[in-house]
């Protein structure tokens, strides 16, 4: 039953062409890569700063934004371990737009009113170059930290992003993200927040 | 050993001065004291049944997962004779866990420690080095398998208990079966589950999510208060969707709103039973499945079905059921059921673990529909749940203060209407807006559990 | 329930087994144990007077802050009428935390939960859909409201406590109110905070911090020895500066050293104290200032303020009073005042809380330049104290060793000086060379307090 | 009253500026920006080796260097909850080097002595040029990890540093530093550490 | 205060219903217990011999180490008469640690809270302002001195009790000294520490690792069952080696497997002890040093060490002796030995100290050799012990389940066998397959202290 | 006695050199930094993908890869903090392979099997050239984190590693490794994992 494939594999093409020295990576400093990362971190800086609705506009229309659930399997059986069919996220542009909605114009979005004091460090950053001249596939870790209230310990998430950005009249857009947390039972009450 | 008579804590206090019958209140105190904790994993975790997950989860024979009663972990596995079993994931040897991965397929579990081996049913196959016989004789190889608890299949809901001998689980549900068989008996095929639970920790007692699932409407005028800004949600003004009638019994209970409010458009006031089930077919099932509906619900069943649905609510102690429904753009209605187990993790933890699920027999399409409503709204992300996974913990963190300890939680909203003559259900029944009373129910149990003598 | 009589821990042991009184030892255990924790928050948090907060943290109505009492969290409110209020941050329908931030300003708090709302001041106005009273009609509507603290604004510091019937805040400083005045009563003006705490938290014991307010001096000539490689702290040798009055009453203690040695240049020996009122105004204090002192303050208190100031001490159980000057290199002197709250979070948890303040009538300029010194030796990054919040773990971590639990802390350092005839003030007086005298009474109150019948 | 301004708004010129895409913006990559991030990494690498004299070789005499209080506030008044009346760190050149002093000189720096074993990975780098050539605007993210002792677990603070670095005579120097940590109630016994 | 007598827990277990003699079965729940580990700490880790460190680790006057007896912080330091001293780290002023690092060499321990000094034998020195006697005059300066434990050095193995009263060291030993003395008193030079031990520490509880190291040999069959693919240990088949002699007493135990097995192309059955010795050294001994192993071993056990050498075992309650050897490409054999302290750190957390050892009259190329293999096999990322303290937090996880806890660890494979008429040593002597006796002995041993009146 | 020399100092030539503005540091964002971080970041990536073959094939074959043991001493004696004797880590090569082989073939390594969920988090890269001009000397900061079975809360340890890295046939392989960890009593069970 395909809704219960808890034996779908983690999709080939969403992760053996991002092997290393396959053809189409970009340098690590080359214009490309110096561009992505350079949009990596001001995301970054934009969600960490709340400015929720200038990160909405490097959101591409044909979004698809997803995380997948984990699951501790034998080694023999990592392709198991990353569950797509009931997942954390899985979202389009128009849920994220409902999202942030919620979250800056209700007024009543308690999970994150008051919000976390968050981090999102962005690492190991590699750069892939697509069929299309205009798009890319990046590879990112972050090392989420969440503080909320009088917490004396912060939460700590890693994470791996698979993401496809593209370039539009000359302002690069997220177009997809698939976010591999390094969990399979989150230390968190909620992904309240964006990864 | 087991406390065998009413206990008392340490410092003195009985189970009785916790709570408070005349007065309908509960001390804090009970959501963060560490030897309430071991009680209730022995008077409430050790004995009524509890909910490990999905038949389809496990289809195969050898399939195996890995889940929770309490703070212990149990197999739930698939034999070769097609049942399920629910093993103590303790390995009779030297207490190894024995399955260290959360789901697969296998004929035999083998602990990784000393290689002892046993068949997806818990029975004891042998030990390494057959000759040397290294279980000894002191016991026979019967009694060395893993511990075996009672099992019962729900529809396709899975429960298991460790009190062999205590009541059954149709007793369990007692006037409620009448309720949960509406959803979980309706069809033939019975719902699935869309794919393994989602799972994450809050640090809040699991009571906090426990008393809540009990029917508690009222918080989400204002913890939810946003679900009105979005017209599809009813018509803005939550506060009407607080009417309707709430049942309860043995601690479960559920809420079943009017649905006519909900869809004034169609005009359904005044059709039939039948017709309404043509115009409206409750959310989730499709046209082709009425005949099976109408075949295994009474008509009384029926009629709540299209009128009154159950919609929310929660089976004792940590099960919370919810069917939410919204409206699409396109005039359809796309429903999806969840099922949340607030499994303990120590006093101060709960382990959240949220299914989605789906009639099997609707198409891959309308499963998919509804498994996207269900993450956006519910569970890790979803957008109403969040916020409470975020209050709990602050009542947690109350209940630990010298003076918080000491304050209470009320349950003083008394329903004060009859139940409605027409109400063709059993059950304690509550009418209009949505009162404490179920919640009181769900704390009634909880203290019946918590001072029996046992 | 709280503990009636004079409790015993469950292992048997007696308060009176863990402090010796003839040998003037504590045991080390008391720095570790759960259970002694949970006494102290019945028996002490819940009974005495504790800080909370300074006025001007809150000038304007509507104004909160939400601060600690023990384990307990409290909003500090200014209501319509001025007043302040201390408000138990449990929300009395289901114990969700009202506030859920540190500041800000509102009319009304109304909790997130289920919308019960309630005044500045506590007063319980409602819940929603007023129609349904959904608080219910087994409690009076003023039964409902927000538990109130009993509060003292002494000059602008803000105390509260849950003892309503117990000792006024007058009698609880005793003695010590003649020297405390000296500080926080002496001019019109008042000291305010120049900014909300640092807050900061550390793995031990409050006790570790607490024991060590009350006066210990001795420690600084090696935990603090670097201060005599800096020339402007007197003359190098810290041992000189140990020598002075040390003053104690209910458990409250201050150290007050001859102003005179340390500034030897100004030869103010032979001055009256008017002079020395004109030549050196207690630091802080401008001269604009010095009417108003002499208006507010004894004759007694003002010889003291200028010849041996209360500059070091603590307020039992758990506030820290340090009033530090810095000679500057222009020649000036500045001083700043601070006070530390430690606060307990749980029996191996402290939170430093720490606040710095300054009259509230000498100009901006000083203000800040009171405020920097304080950062840079105080509190977080405080060059002087980081040394201590790095200390205290070690000895809580020993406090769980069983033989370390075994060991004591000794007080057997005695005064054996007689009072200096000419010292006006009251309470217990100790002349010269600091001793242990006023950490043991600090201990003498713990035992009074957590071995009294309530 | 001003000292008592817990309502003094994160003063403009210190965030929006910083906002993405604005015109100043050194492209990731740039040897401007090559060289910033050149010389916080080795920044981070002199304190985490205690070598803190060389470290003060890196400091403008005029430098600013201060750590704002946090308090939690809702989502409506953000610009509230970065405290710059008491704050954690208010140093100027000459403080820095009485802390450095005492640390190295005296022997008897008990915070520091045994020291921590720090690290201080610095991720997010983004660089703005000012008015002045020779003056960068540097915007870094960090994440402090701090052990002590036998103790089992590392102590984490992430947090965001708002750094002004010129250039003189061809080298690198931090002329001011603003540190915004990511908790209202700090995680550690003190700040004996520079960040 | 310490139960003087057999105590019970706060749910009136007593000792003897978690260890069921007849069955030879202990409750789990043992391995999870807050008020057991409690006891433990008092009436084992308070009573017993327990090692610290190796002579050599502390070469000169001065010199000193921090460890751990229990959860007391020991300082380990060889006085200026070459004496090894054991002192609490816990200041008798008012309890701070009194040294602040892991290592080092001082002739003065000065605390740096209030500067009171100790010499390397625990003296009390004196307090600054030596005029002031800030110590006082109620107790004697000789009362005042760093907490002394019992030492005593066994070859070069450092080991100390609280119980200065109890059996000496060679009683604890008992039967077991004959084995022992093999291993670490057979050379002049003795075994040296190859440098520090490692450190890590695992979510367990201590006994999970203990009653492992009281020859646990059966669980390298299936959790070390890798070691099977390397030819080079052994023939590939586990399962002979799995054959040989267990000897035990007082809770102490060694595994004595033959050696010709393991090297029967050296064809050693039909030589000569002398010849044995010549051809095959105990590994990690050199040609060089036999005479010394002739004169301080009896001929007895010079055959033992020939032909059944101790290989791997514990000595009661913490300690793990393993002594490995490794076929070279080249035919030499390597051996190394290793030795744990199973450090509690509380009921759920135990820290891993894992020393390398060699003879200190063998070649530093030699050593080192040793050293890697050790490295590569044993410890932090040895591939042999990585499996087992993966394995050991699932027993304590197990062990906090309310069903879990009432399962047992079974330790029901009794040797059946007759002991070898031949066999010279004393003790327990266990022969043929490996079982579970001596583990049950170690058991035993845990029952006799815990129930003991004292 | 060599095998107890607590006190071998922390060898000068294995921090020293890598003192900042030293002759032989190469710029960040030059082609050699900018290869040697793509190995760096490929390396990270196969290992926490458990790609361990392909990651061997990224190691020479004269590999020295240690982690010293760490040891707490006072501020004057931070040479002594690093132990060389016994180590975590001690491997050649052939060891590293024997090490791969356990994990990858003999279905039986229980330590990694179910494996950890790991984040190689790879910051603050500085490399240096060498005599050799092959060969790079790269210091690199790593946050490891690791999540086992339904563990709520992240195993964290930050380290350096100073790393020789040998360019052969036109790509880079680690020739020399070591890891100097940030704790004296590791916070996990074991290191079956590499770093
Ligand atoms: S614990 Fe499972 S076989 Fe021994
Ligand atoms: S808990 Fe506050 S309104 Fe219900
Ligand atoms: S605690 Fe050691 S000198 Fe005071
Ligand atoms: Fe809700
Ligand atoms: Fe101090
Ligand atoms: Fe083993």
């Amino acid at each position: 039953m395909e809704t219960v494939q808890q034996s779908a594999p983690v999709a080939a093409p969403q992760v053996e062409p991002r092997a290393p020295f396959r053809p189409h990576r970009l340098p690590v400093g080359s214009d490309a890569y110096n561009r992505v990362a350079e949009f990596l971190y001001e995301e970054a800086l934009l969600l960490d700063d709340l400015r929720l609705a200038e990160w909405t506009e490097g959101l591409a229309e044909d979004l698809v934004y997803t995380a997948p659930l984990r699951q501790t399997r034998h080694f023999s059986e990592q392709h198991l371990t990353v569950i797509r069919s009931v997942k954390h996220f899985d979202e389009t542009y128009d849920s994220i737009m409902g999202r942030v909605g919620r979250l800056t114009k209700t007024n009543s979005a308690w999970a994150e009113d008051p919000p976390s004091r968050t981090r999102r460090l962005v690492t190991n950053i590699l750069v892939d170059a697509t069929d299309n001249p205009n798009e890319f596939d990046a590879t990112s870790y972050v090392l989420l930290t969440r503080n909320r209230f009088e917490e004396s310990e912060m939460m700590v998430l890693s994470l791996v992003r698979y993401d496809r950005i593209r370039l539009v009249d000359g302002r690069l857009k997220l177009a997809k993200r698939e976010i591999i947390v390094d969990q399979s039972v989150l230390g968190m009450p909620n992904l309240a927040i964006f990864l | 050993m087991l406390t065998k008579t009413p206990p008392s804590l340490s410092d003195g206090t009985r189970i009785d001065d916790l709570i408070h019958l005349q007065t309908r209140e509960v001390q804090l105190r009970v959501l963060a004291d560490p030897e309430l904790h071991r009680l209730e994993m022995d008077r409430i975790f050790s004995q009524t049944w509890l909910f490990l997950g999905v038949a389809n989860e496990i289809p195969n024979p050898g399939d195996f997962m890995v889940r929770s009663m309490g703070d212990d972990q149990v197999i739930v596995t698939r034999s070769r004779d097609g049942e399920v079993n629910v093993l103590l994931n303790v390995c009779p040897h030297r207490g190894m866990r024995v399955c260290t991965t959360e789901a697969g397929n296998t004929p035999v579990h083998k602990c990784i420690y000393h290689g002892w081996a046993f068949r997806p049913n818990g029975d004891f196959i042998g030990s390494p080095v057959e000759k040397e016989q290294m279980h000894g004789h002191i016991l026979p190889k019967s009694e060395l398998g893993l511990r075996r608890a009672r099992v019962k299949v729900y529809g396709t809901l899975i429960f298991a208990t460790w009190n062999l001998e205590g009541p059954s689980f149709d007793d369990f549900l007692g006037d409620m079966k009448f309720y949960y068989d509406m959803l979980f008996c309706r069809s033939d095929g019975g719902l699935e589950a869309l794919g393994p639970p989602q799972k994450f920790t809050l640090h809040a007692n699991w009571k906090t999510a426990g008393e809540q699932s009990a029917c508690d409407g009222f918080h989400t005028l204002t913890l939810h208060r946003w679900l009105g800004d979005f017209a599809k949600f009813g018509d803005g003004d939550l506060t009407t969707s607080m009417y309707g009638t709430e049942v309860s019994a043995n601690g479960h209970s559920m809420r079943c709103p009017p649905v006519a409010q909900k869809f004034k458009k169609l005009g359904l006031e005044d059709k039939s039973i039948e017709e309404k089930l043509e115009l409206l077919p409750p959310p989730g099932v499709t046209k082709e499945m009425l005949p099976e509906l109408k075949r295994r619900l009474s008509s009384e069943q029926l009629r709540l079905l299209v009128e009154s649905p159950p919609q929310v609510g929660g089976i004792f102690p940590n099960l919370m059921v919810a069917f939410i429904y919204v409206p699409q753009p396109d005039g359809t209605v796309v429903g999806v059921t969840s099922l949340h187990a607030y499994v303990p993790r120590g006093p101060d933890k709960v382990e959240f673990t949220n299914w989605f699920l789906a009639e099997r027999d609707v198409s891959l399409e309308m499963k998919q529909k509804s498994l996207q409503i269900g993450i956006r709204m519910l569970g890790t992300s979803g957008q109403i749940e969040q916020d409470d996974s975020d209050t709990w913990p602050h009542m947690s963190r109350n209940a630990r203060g010298p003076q918080g300890r000491l304050s209470t939680m009320k349950y003083q909203a008394v329903c004060n209407q009859p139940p409605r003559p027409d109400w063709p259900g059993p059950g304690h029944v509550y009418e209009g807006f949505t009162k404490d009373d179920t919640q009181w129910n769900w704390w009634l149990k909880w203290h019946e559990l918590m001072s029996a003598t046992i």
